[in-house]
Parts: C-alpha cells; structure tokens; sequence
C-alpha cells in the first residue's frame, strides 16, 4: 500500500509543477484537474471516500471547469 | 510520507507564486496549496488496517479512521472553490480593465495613472 | 471675582459664543472679544499669588491643580496685556480682510483660554494639557494668512509637537520615577536624585519645549514662515505672546527646578547645562540678528528679530544671577510690547497698502504719522535705546554677564543688540522715509480704533522706560520665589554691581536733548523742499521716477559678507524628505507590488519567525 | 439562543438574494433586532449547537468580553445601515452576510468555526472591496485572503492534533508541550493579514481605496474590531499570552512605517488607510505589552480610534473637496482628524496618555517614543489634509452635497468623540469589561467546559 | 535570479514544515482523538455504545456515514458557515459579472455533444439526487450532489446556445436556505437548542433514519446545486 501512495504522490507533485511552468494557460488548467484526480486517487488510498467524491465532483470537475470558462471569457488564450 | 509529499505540493504552490507573472497562474497556485493543505489533514486522520468510517454491511462494527480531518476537510474544499469562483470573476474584471493578466504591464499600466 | 477654573471655563464657551455673534455682526463679536480679555485681564491682575484650586482629574492617583504663582501671574499679566491691546485692535481691522472672521475670534478665545491654563498650572501635566490647547488655538488661525501660510501652520504644529511630545515623555518618565507631578514636589525630589544622568535628560527635554515654542537655534525655522505669512494682526498675537509661552517653560526648567543647586557650577557659578543653553541663545541671537538684515518681507524680519530676543532671554534666564535673571524677565515684556507694537503698526501698513515689501514701499511718512511714531518706539526699545524700556533689560543682562566674566557671550550679545540697530532702520527707511510711491499717494492714515492701542503701546513703553516700578516689584516678588538674591531698586533707580542706573534721570537728559534739538530745527532755515521729478539729468527726461528709491537691496554690501550661509530651512527640509522617501520605499515594496510580493512577505515573516523562535 | 445574534441576518440574507435591491430597508430593521436581542441576553452563558456539550460540538460563549464586543460592532453596523447613500445597489444583502459573520467571529468558541467565520467574512470583504475602478486590489486581497486562510487552517489542524479537540477553552487548558509555537505561529500569519499587521497587510490602501465608500468604511471600523476582539481572545485566552512579545515588535514596525508610508501619499484615503494601519499596529503593541491593564486601554484606544475613523472615512469617500458647503461635515472631520492625533479635548488624547502612562510603568521606553514619534508624523499628514480641505480654493464642479442623514450621523459621532474625550468612563467601562471577559481564562474555561 | 531566490524560500519554508513533524505522529499510527472516538461511538451524550449496522435504534444520531454525522449532525453549525461561503461566493460573482445576455459561442454545438447531453443528463441529475439523498448512508452528500447537478447544467450551457437560466437558480438557492435555518430553529423552538435533531433517529442504515440528517443534507444539496449553476450562468453572461 506504501508504494502506491508514494507513487501517486510523485505523480501529483510532478503534474503540480508542470501545471505552475505550463507556458499556455489550458496546458495548466488540464495539469491542474489531472492533479485534483490524482488527489481523489489519494485520497480513496487513505480511506476517506467522502471527501474523494467531493474532490472528484467539486476539485477535479468544478474548479477546472471555471477556470476553462473565466479563460475563455476573456477571449481564448491569448496570453 | 504523505507528509512529505503534502509539504512539498505546499512548497511548489508557494514557488508558483512567487515565480509566475500571469495572474492566473496565482490562482492555481492558490489551488494548488488549498489541495496541498487538504492531503495533510486527511494524512493526520490516516491510520494503517482500519476501513473507512461508514457503517455498512462490510464494516458492520466500528473499526475506523479518524473520521473529524475528514469532515473539516469536506468544508475547506468547497471553500477552495469557493474562493476560486470569485477570484475568476475578478480577474475577467482585471482582464477588462488593463487587456492584460501579466503583472508588470499592469504595475506599469496602473503607474501611467 | 470668578475662581480660575470658571475663568478658563467662561473662555471655552465664550469662543462658541464669539463664533455665533461675529457670524451675526463682526464688529460686535471683535467687541465682545476685547471686553471678555480685558475682563480677564482685570482678574488675573488682582488675582491673589498662592490661591490653588482643583481643576479635574485625569491619572487615578494625582489630581490636576492650579496655582498662582508669581512667576505664572507676571507671565500672564504680559500676555493678557498685549492681547487685549491686540483685541481692540482688531475690532477694526476685521472688517477689511478676507479672514474667516467668525472662526478667527472663536479660535483666539481658545487660544487664551490654553494660554491662562499654562501659566496657572502646577504640575506638568496640566501644562502640557493647556499648552496643547493654545497650540491647537493658535494652528487654527495661522493657514488663514497668506497663501504660504497653509504650509506655515503645518510646520509650526510639527516642530511644537516635536518639543511638546519631548516634554510629555519627560513629564512621564517623572511621574514613573517620583509619582508624583507638581512643581514643588518635582524640584525636592530632584534636587535629592542621585543620578545625574536623569536630572540632564529631564530638565533639557522639559527645556525643550520652550526651545521649540520661543524659537531658540535647533527648533527656530517656523518662525520666519509663520509670523511671516500669518494674518497681520495675530503675528503681533503670536511673536508678542505665544513665543513668551517657550520662556516660560524655560523659566520654569531653569529657575523653579533649581539648576544651580542640581547641578555643580562649571564656569564662575553657572551650572554647565545653563550654560549649553546660553550658548543656544547665542546661536539663535546671531542667526537672528545676520539673517533679519538680509530679509526684504518686513514681517519676515521681526520674525528674526524675535528669534534674536528669545536668545537674549534664554540667556538673562540662563545666567541664573539676582540682575541677569531680572533681565531676562524685563525683556520677556520689553520684547512682548514691542514686537506687538511694531507687527501691529506693520499690519496697519498692510491694510491700507496691502503689501509686506519694503521695497514696494516709500514715503508713508506723510500719510501714517501716528504708525510711524508707534514703530519708531516699537524700534528703539526693540533696539535698547536709553528712554525707552528696551534699554533697562539689555542694560542689566550686560551686567550681568560682565560680572559673571563671559566675555565671549557678552561679545556675542553685544554684536547682536548693534545688528538690531541695523536690520530695524531697514523697514524705517525702506517703509516710512524715501520718496512716496505713486500708487500710494491716496494711503490715509488708519481709522481711529486702530491708531489707540497702538499709542497706547507707545505710552506703555515710555511710562516703563521712566518709571520701572511696577515690573520691577514683580520681578523681586518672582527672585524671592524661586530663591535668587533679589535686585535692589527703588522706584527709578536700580543698583547693580557696576554701579546704579536712575532711569529719571537719563529721561530728563533725553527730552531735554529732544527739546534743544527740535528747537534747532524751527530755527535754522529748513532745507529747499525739491520735489523728485525736478532733476538735472542731462537733457533725458525722467519718466519713471520711482527708480530712485533706495529702499531695494539695501544692505547689500553686507549680505554679501556672507551669501552662502548654511540655512537650516533646506537642512530640514532635506530631513523631512528622507523620511518621505522611506515611507515611498516601503509604500513600494510591501503595498504596491504584486500578489507574489506578498506571498514574498509572508514568507520571509515565517521563515524569520521560524529561525528566531528555533 | 445567541445563536439568533448570527441566524437572523443569515436567514434576512437568505430570503433576499432573489431581490437584492429591496434588501436596503430591511437592512436597519435586521440590525436593530439583533441590537435588540442582544440586549436581552445576559453576557455569561454558553450555548452548544446542536445540543452537544463543549468539547465535542460547536459552542457560542456569550462572556462580558464578547457581549460588549458585539454590543460596539452592532452599533457600527446600525449607523452604517442608517445611511443607504454609501450603500450601492444589491451590496446591503452583502452587508446582512458580513453582519451574520461578525458576529459569528465574536460567539464562536471553536477554532475551526472560527476559521469558517473568518473565510465568509473574508469572501464578503473580496466583494466589498471589488469596484469597477479597481478590480486588482480585491483580487490581491483576495489572493492574499486565500494563503492566509490555508495557513491558519493549517493552525487549527496542528491545534487539533495537539489536544485532541477543536474547542478553544480545551485547547487552552491541555494543549500539549510542543505544539503551542507552531499553532501561534500560523494562527498569527493567518489572522496577521486581517489585522493590518505590517509586512501582511499589503492590500490595505488599495482596497480602501476602492472608490466605493462602503468599502472603507464597514472595513475600517467594524470588521477591524472584530479581528481584534479575535486576536485578543486567541492570543490571550487561549494562548495566554504566549506569542505576545513577537507582536509587540511587528506592532512597532507597523506603526512606525504605516505612518512613513502616509507622508508621501496624495490621495487622502490612501492616507487614512495608513493612519488605519498605524493605529491597529498601536494597538496590538499595546494589548502585547500584556497584563490586564494593557488589555483594557488598548481596546480603549481601538474604540476612540473607530469612532475617529467612521467618520474620517465617511467624509474622504463621499466628499473628498473643501468644506465651505457642508459645514457639518467639515467640523466632523477636523473633531475626528483632532482626536486621533491626541488634542486634550478630544477622546484619542485621553487613550494616549494611559497607553503612554502604562508603557512607563512597565518600563518600556521603546514603546512611548515611537508612539510619540508616529503621532508628530501623524500630526504632519492629517493637518495638511484638514488645511487642505477646509481652505482649498477649487469649488469642485460637482456640488456633492452630503445628505442630511450622513451629517446626522457625522455630528452624533463627533459630538461622542468629544464627551468621551472629556469624561472617558462610557468606553473605559466598555473596554474593562472586553479585558476582563479576555484575561480570566479560569472563568472561560469553568464556563464553556462546565468545570471538566 | 528571480527563480533562484523563490527556490531558496521554498527549500526554507518546506525545512519549516518538515520541522514540525517530530511533533505529529508517524503516518498510519495516529490514535483516534477523544472527539473522533465519540462520535464513531456516537455517545456524546453517554447514551451510545457499540453500533452495529442494521441493529442498533435509535441511537442520539442515526446516520450510518460517520463524516456525514459529523458534518450534519455533531458539527453542523459549520456546515451552516460553509453553505454561507458558497452564498456569498454566488452572490459575488452575480455582483462582480452582472451581465445581462447570455453569451453565445458563436458556432452551433457540433452533433454529437448535442445527442450525446440528451442522454447523459437525464443520468447526471438521477445520479446527483442519488448522492444527495442518501448522503446519511453512503459517501458524498450534499455538496457533491449539488456540484454533479451544476455539471449537468453547464453540459446544458455547452450543448445549446439558447439555454439560460432566468432567476430560477437564485429562488431555489433563497428557499432551501431558508428552510435549511428554519429546521434549525424548529429545533430551537422545540428543544431551545438551535439545529438539534428533533425527528427519532430510526435504525443504522435505513434510508428513513438519523432524524433531520436526509433532510438538511436534501436541502444543501439543493442550495449548492442551485449556487454552482448560479456561477456557471454568470459565467455564461456577457455586456
């Protein structure tokens, strides 16, 4: 069980700087919801079943989604 | 050892920070130490062999995790998004105002006032 | 005969009344105004010396008193005296300036009521209290002067506050140490204090209060801009009154907290903190006195002369001897009267010419005898001239120092009082005499009330110059009070150690003089009256003629002596804007930047904290 | 039943989010039943939420320290809710929420639910402080709101790991050795960023700035003293006065720059908010020089320092130019200018001279010097504004006229300031009880935990 | 430079933290608080003892989710502060982006999203409902129910262009919110303590059981439902 959790541990943390250096800004949103799925992944390792459907629903599903529409209000990515 | 990993996640939010000049980029980072805080305190709630605190048919009896992280930890999440919602909607504001998200030609466009 | 309390009582409110009346009719609020200070005038004169009386309570354990004193009543009477004069003076004037008449009288009422408050306290703290009132009083009138006078009441504030808090943290560090506040008590447990050290830093951070408020060498800048560009009449208020204020706490710094007994004598007697503080005022005569010559704003130029008076006085006081002691407080009046009398003579100037420039100004001679008479004595005794009573105080702060052997100072002091011959002919000649400029041909002279209290000053300085009694018999009452052998006079004649002076007969030598030399003047053929534009100038005709007066530049063979002398304006100046650059640098560093700067501050406090606390 | 204190305006909210325009009138009448109700309650009882006793539910501690402290914010909110002009459309139902919050910051006696408490009143601030003019400050706030939340979460985990349960009162008593440094230390940078405390507090003058008068205004006053009352019960009931010395430094820090920072500023809220800053930093240097007279005068002076401000702030948002016209608004604003340097007639003096009275006794010669130093900085900056309003010479072109209800106000404010200045028990009396409720944690602890 | 700095604060910030853990416990070995143990017990108030699913009755709080006891129940006076943050975080958002127009994308949605939403939502709203109704029993509740729904309604918003919600969202979100204070002062008229569970707590397990639980959990999920799609639409406004 440790080594899973190591695992998805460097996983997170690796998809969370590729996220911070992305240089397009959609590159960094999608980094950051795949980061919140990993967090449900951890989560369910670490017996909390509640907080990763609440991970899943709100983390990975609702902050990325905000984030894509506020980036696609202000006129694509044009950063 | 997730504390570790915990601890590092808040370093590289932080690094986020103070690295990256597009204004979104903050609000990631603002997720990513909110995410990072979470992991920690489920971590603390953790404990090795025992199920997940849920009566049910397969865990009739009680031999579970510490169950108090977990519920704090449901309210901290929804307050990330939360705050996140709102940020967004500011920074289209900002976007509106300066036509731009990176932080210098702001301080330079606020300075011309 | 109404306590003291309901005294400073009646002038609080009687400064919301004034408001409301000179809001009705400004001739009537100026009335009430004059009568309300005379009144006051009236009391504190025959006020009884020791009457005490509780005031109100602030720290739990030591209640606010007020007590008569003959220091504090002497001090009051001066001021109440120039202040009242002032008062009817400006009855008139009011009405012709663009001043907000109606705040104008209600903030000099709260002005006197702080001033009556500071010199009837008995302990620090009341002091402080009312000091600030009459701060706050006075702050209020100055920015509704000239346009520079906005700045001028912004320095003032702050270069008193930087005295009054110096003073405030003495008085606590007083009250930790001995618990207890009142004069008497205060100068006991002094003279008994083992530590030197404390006595130092308490007696020259109360000191420096009355350095701040009367001008003395580091804290003298705001005197040039603010008696400059205040209004006209309230100058004559503030260099005649409030400046007497700072002697006042230096009286009490140096007299009523015995620095002779606290302190072992350094030089023929005179303690060695006495003597930094002479030498302060030597400074401030002689910066006074070389940068009043230079000034062209004759208000400016008083302005300087007062710093120079305030270290004549700081030195009498410094002296600590029965005559030089009594010179100092003769000249706290003499200079109370004149400066009054010469910036209101100035401020009749200025309202019919509108103009402070003496070089915009000539000739008024002939159509402001009686101004020109007021300043003309306001001068002579400001100089020290023999009949006037100018003379008497210079006279025995000389003494004094000549038998206490400080050359040095005597020179200093000596150079000053021949300075004010020079830089007070300056405005006689640039204003009064010369040609008469075309565009002040109409000038009449000022209406009747104003011309009254200005004769009345006239007649005041003369009376005291002949007759010296009344202060004189204050100011033994004062020597016995604080503890110094006081000076021997009766009547007209004062005994010093170099021998006596009969102030009668120097008057009698003097008119007789006068008489002789007006009668010369009947006799002998006046000279051929040429009128200015009968000129031989070789064929080309003078069109303009007011080139000819002289009153521009007119010590510029001196001010070139020393051109670049160090100004202390720019010094502080530079001061201030090094506090302003740092109040920007952190304005930009940690409010202005971007979010990362904070996340960057955040940091840095955790990781301070962090290596500190482990 | 203190619980209606925070339900009443939550439920007001609640019901008015579909018409948020109509919500202005109901605004007064929500504030006074919570005046009312709080009136009625007795201060000492503890009720728990839910029905489940101290350690193990959410408990509101209703003590004389909070009962007076939600008796002041109360008031703050009803005289700003009887002015509507500074209220702009849609933001009363705002206001009603950041009532609810406030109070609840007060009540609770659970740090998680304080930390709860503080995000709403945080998020609602982020709303407060956005106007079209200057939508960068309130997402710097924002961003800096977000950290600072994380952090003092992270606070609350390690006090609940620590002592096994989230309720202040038992974190007080058996919080185990070790813990104490680090929770104080993230509870401080958590609560250091509300609290204007110098290198955390850089959204200040931006967000004051907002353009919107509401902002400063309910920012400067109500929610400042409600952080406080915060920071005083964490750091002295529960911490007993552990982290205290460190403050007292940052607390010199803040004053000292925040009042070098006002000099050079042009715009006179800019300048306030500085003042705003100075003041809170004078007053937690003062709360830390610790024991409870210290306590009792620095919320002394936090009170006359709010009443200074409501005012000042009232007048820089709405008129910023000369006072010819409105007479009553420009004699306010030169009482409050007055009072917070420390004039005698005025309130700000008298708590300057017990802070300064105090700190001798104490022996601290550092702190009367700076404050005496700020004050003569203070003194430079607020009388160039007063010279500047009361004698400028532009009559601006648009005649702002204050409405008759704010000068009602105005003047109410003033005239307190100066009866306070002379006889000081009102706030004396109100800041002893804050002090006493703070200090006694035996009392706290024998209250909410029922003497286990 | 500016890299190397930040590199060097964050290597000292994460020293900080790592400093901290010769306090906590080694990871997987954490003993259970005295809190947590109550309320696994569920006898805070002394009256519980070992539950066993399906058999043990009216207990002092029946839900068979112990997180969502806590959440609902024991603590549940956060939860009422958590709902608050997501109210003003709509309201906010409403304020700070109040468009008028729904703003279209300019292209119409191609024909698989189109068919495809038609089927799925249908499913997403069942599957939300499910979550939040039985929030007592199995994991997830109210806040994840209502997320799932605003997921369904922003796959609305993608698929066709005409779709927006009016003020339907804003009553929805006023309603349950009330209701969700007003059980709470039932409670307090009831019982004079604010959001105490007045209904009998039935058996573990079954969905009619743990007393006002299912309800509020109902009610949230609603609220937070009808606020999520509240920001979406905001999003979706423009001018």
């Amino acid at each position: 069980m440790t080594g899973v959790t190591i695992f998805v541990g460097i996983l997170i943390i690796i998809s969370a700087i590729f996220a911070v250096e992305a240089k397009k800004m959609l590159d960094s949103f999608i980094a950051l919801s795949l980061m919140s799925l990993l967090t449900v992944f951890l989560f369910v390792i670490m017996k909390a079943p509640d907080v990763a459907i609440t991970e899943a629903a709100v983390g990975a599903g609702l902050a990325t989604a905000v984030l894509v529409l506020a980036l696609n209000k202000m006129g694509g990515d044009s950063q | 050892m997730v504390y570790y990993i915990a601890f590092i996640l808040i370093g590289v939010g932080i690094y986020g920070f103070l690295t990256q000049k597009n204004l979104f980029k903050h609000l990631v980072s603002l997720t990513i130490v909110d995410t990072a805080v979470n992991i920690f305190i489920i971590s603390l709630g953790y404990i090795e062999g025992k199920e997940a605190p849920i009566y049910s048919k397969y865990t009739p009896i009680a031999n579970f995790v510490d169950p108090l992280p977990q519920a704090l930890v449901l309210t901290a999440i929804v307050i990330g998004v939360g705050t996140l919602a709102l940020g967004a909607s500011l920074l289209i504001k900002v976007y509106e105002k300066y036509g731009t998200l990176d932080v210098e030609q702001i301080a330079t466009k606020e300075a011309e006032e | 005969m109404i306590s003291l309390t309901n005294l400073i009582l009646v002038f609080l409110i009687g400064s919301i009344v004034s408001y409301l009346l000179t809001k009705a009719n400004k001739i009537l609020g100026s009335i009430f105004n004059f009568l309300l200070i005379s009144y006051a005038l009236y009391v504190v004169w025959n006020i009884k010396v020791g009457h005490e009386e509780v005031l109100f309570r602030i720290l739990r354990d030591v209640e606010r008193t007020l007590k008569v004193t003959n220091l504090g009543k002497y001090f009051a009477i001066v001021s109440l005296i120039v202040i009242s004069f002032v008062a009817f003076f400006i009855i008139e004037w009011i009405r012709k300036k663009d001043i907000k008449p109606a705040a104008f009288n209600s903030f000099l009422l709260l002005m006197v009521s702080g001033i009556l408050g500071v010199f009837f306290s008995n302990d620090l703290l009341t002091l402080y209290i009312f000091w600030e009132i009459a701060v706050l009083g006075s702050f209020l009138i100055v920015p509704m002067g000239k346009k520079e006078s906005k700045r001028a009441a912004i320095i003032y504030v702050v270069t008193s506050a930087i005295g009054s808090y110096m003073y405030l943290f003495a008085t606590f560090s007083i009250y930790q140490r001995y618990g207890i506040l009142s004069f008497e008590q205060v100068s006991q447990y002094l003279a008994n204090d083992s530590s030197n050290l404390f006595k130092w830093f308490v007696i020259l951070f109360i000191a420096s209060a009355g350095i701040a408020k009367s001008g003395i060498f580091p804290l003298h800048t705001w005197l040039r801009i603010t008696h400059g560009n205040a209004p006209d009449a309230f100058s004559a208020v503030l260099s005649g009154q409030l400046v007497k204020m700072g002697s006042y706490v230096l009286a009490i710094a140096l007299s009523v907290f015995p620095t002779t007994q606290l302190f072992s004598s350094f030089y023929h007697g005179v303690p060695l903190l006495n003597y930094v503080l002479i030498w302060l005022g030597n400074i401030s005569i002689l910066i006074g006195t070389f940068m009043a010559i230079r000034q062209n704003d004759m208000k400016q130029l008083i302005a300087f002369s007062s710093i120079a008076n305030g270290g004549y006085i700081l030195v009498g006081l410094g002296i600590m001897n029965s005559i030089g002691y009594a010179g100092g407080l003769f000249h706290v009046f003499n200079h109370a009267i004149a400066a009054a009398m010469i910036f209101l003579s100035f401020a009749a100037v200025v309202y019919r010419t509108g103009t402070t420039k003496i070089d915009e100004m000539g000739g008024l001679i002939w159509r402001m005898p009686w101004t020109f008479v007021t300043y003309l004595v306001g001068i002579i005794s400001l100089a020290g001239i023999p009949p006037t009573s100018g003379f008497i105080s210079k006279w025995m702060i000389f003494s004094s120092l000549v038998s206490k052997g400080m050359f040095i100072t005597l020179a200093i002091t000596f150079i000053g009082s021949v300075g004010s011959f020079l830089y007070v002919f300056r405005p006689l000649a640039g204003v009064f005499l010369g040609q008469l400029k075309r565009k002040h041909s109409d000038v009449k002279e000022v209406p009747i009330i104003m011309l009254v209290p200005m004769l009345l000053f006239v007649i005041l300085t003369i009376l005291i110059g002949v007759y010296p009694k009344p202060v004189l018999d204050s100011i033994v009452s004062i020597e016995n009070e604080v503890g110094i052998k006081a000076i021997e006079h009766s009547g007209t004649i004062i005994k010093t150690p170099l021998g006596q002076w009969n102030t009668l007969t120097v008057f009698t030598m003097f008119s007789v003089g006068f008489i002789i030399a007006a009668i010369l003047y009947m006799i002998f053929p006046k000279g051929k009256k040429v009128d200015l534009t009968d000129q031989y100038t070789g064929g080309e005709y003078l069109y303009n003629y007011d080139l000819y007066h002289y009153a521009t530049g007119f010590y510029r063979f001196i001010e070139r002596l020393y051109d670049k002398h160090p100004s202390f304006e720019k010094l502080y100046e530079k001061l201030v804007s090094f506090f302003r650059y740092i109040g920007y640098f952190t304005y930009k560093l940690v409010y202005k930047t971007s979010p990362s700067g904070y996340v960057f501050w955040i940091t840095i406090v955790i990781l301070i904290l962090f290596w500190v606390r482990w | 039943m203190s619980a209606l204190l925070i339900i009443i305006p939550l439920l007001a909210g609640f019901l008015f989010i579909p018409f948020k325009e109509k919500a202005k009138y109901i605004l007064p009448l929500v504030v006074i039943t919570t005046l009312i109700i709080l009136l009625l309650l007795s201060p000492d009882q503890t009720n728990a939420m839910g029905g489940w006793k101290a350690p193990f539910g959410i408990v509101l501690v209703l003590d004389s320290a909070s009962y007076y402290s939600l008796l002041v914010v109360n008031i703050v909110f009803l005289l700003i809710s009887l002015m509507p002009q500074i209220v702009e459309k849609g933001y009363s139902v705002v206001l009603l929420i950041l009532l609810a919050s406030t109070n609840g910051l007060v009540l609770t006696g659970d740090i998680f639910n304080s930390f709860v408490f503080l995000e709403i009143t945080a998020v609602a601030a982020y709303i407060i402080a956005f106007s079209r003019k200057n939508p960068y400050g309130a997402f710097k706030y924002l961003i800096l709101g977000g950290i600072s939340g994380a952090f003092y979460l992270l606070g609350a985990i390690y006090a609940y790991i620590g002592t096994g349960s989230l309720n202040f009162a038992d974190i007080s008593v058996n919080i185990k050795e070790g813990f104490l440094p680090i929770v104080a230390l993230l509870i401080f940078i958590g609560i250091g960023v509300e609290s204007k405390i110098f290198p955390l507090a850089g959204w200040v003058p931006d967000v004051y700035d907002s353009g919107s008068p509401l902002t400063p205004v309910i920012l400067g006053t109500g929610v400042t003293f409600t952080i406080m009352y915060l920071f005083g019960r964490i750091f002295i009931t529960v911490f007993h006065g552990y982290f205290l010395d460190v403050v007292f430094i940052f607390g010199l820090l803040t004053i000292v720059l925040g009042e070098l920072a006002a000099l050079r500023q042009n715009k006179l809220i800019k300048a306030l908010a500085f003042s705003s800053i100075a003041q809170a930093g004078l007053v937690l240097s003062t709360i830390s020089l610790g024991g409870y007279e210290a306590i009792k005068f620095g919320y002394f002076h936090l009170l006359n320092d709010i009443s200074a401000k409501l005012v000042l702030f009232i007048i820089a948002a709405t008129i910023a130019h000369n006072f010819t016209e409105n007479k009553i608004a420009g004699v306010s604003f030169s009482i409050a200018s007055f009072s917070l340097i420390g004039f005698p007639l005025f309130a700000g003096f008298r708590s300057k001279l017990l802070i300064l009275q105090l700190a001798f006794s104490k022996d601290n010669y550092l702190l009367p010097a700076v404050v005496l130093f700020a004050t003569v900085i203070e003194a430079a900056y607020i009388l160039k504004w007063n010279i500047k309003l009361w004698h400028s010479t532009n009559t601006g072109e648009e005649k702002q006229k204050i409405s008759w209800n704010v000068n009602l106000i105005l003047l109410i404010v003033a005239l307190l300031i100066i009866f306070i200045g002379i006889f000081p028990d009102l706030y004396l009396k109100m800041a002893q009880n804050i002090a006493d409720g703070l200090t006694n944690y035996r009392a706290y602890v024998t209250n909410v935990l029922g003497g286990m | 430079m500016r890299r190397f700095i930040s590199i060097v604060i964050v290597f000292g910030l994460i020293m900080f933290f790592i400093n901290t853990l010769s306090l906590l416990p080694k990871y997987g070995s954490v003993n259970i608080s005295k809190v947590s143990e109550a309320y696994i017990d569920k006898n805070v108030n002394g009256n519980g003892g070992n539950v066993k699913y399906n058999e043990s009755e009216s207990l002092e709080n029946g839900a068979a989710n112990v997180v969502t006891s806590i959440v609902v129940d024991y603590r549940s006076f956060d939860t009422l502060g958590e709902v608050t943050v997501l109210f003003t975080a709509a309201l906010g958002v409403s304020l700070v982006l109040n468009g008028i127009r729904r703003k279209k994308y300019g292209r119409r949605p191609n024909f698989i999203l189109r068919v495809s939403v038609g089927i799925l939502l249908p499913l997403i709203i069942l599957f939300g409902t499910y979550i939040f109704i039985h929030g007592h029993l199995t994991p997830g509740g109210g806040f994840p129910g209502g997320t799932i729904i605003a997921a369904g309604i922003l796959l609305l918003y993608l698929s066709n262009e005409e779709f927006d919600l009016s003020k339907t969202p804003k009553f929805v979100e006023g309603i349950s919110g009330s209701l969700y204070i007003v059980t709470g002062l039932v409670g307090l008229a009831i019982a004079g303590v604010f959001l105490i569970n007045f209904l009998p707590t039935g058996i573990v397990g079954d969905l009619f059981s743990a007393g006002i639980v299912p309800i509020v959990y109902i009610l949230i999920g609603f609220k937070v439902g009808a606020e999520l799609s509240g920001i979406v639409a905001d999003l979706h406004r423009e001018g």
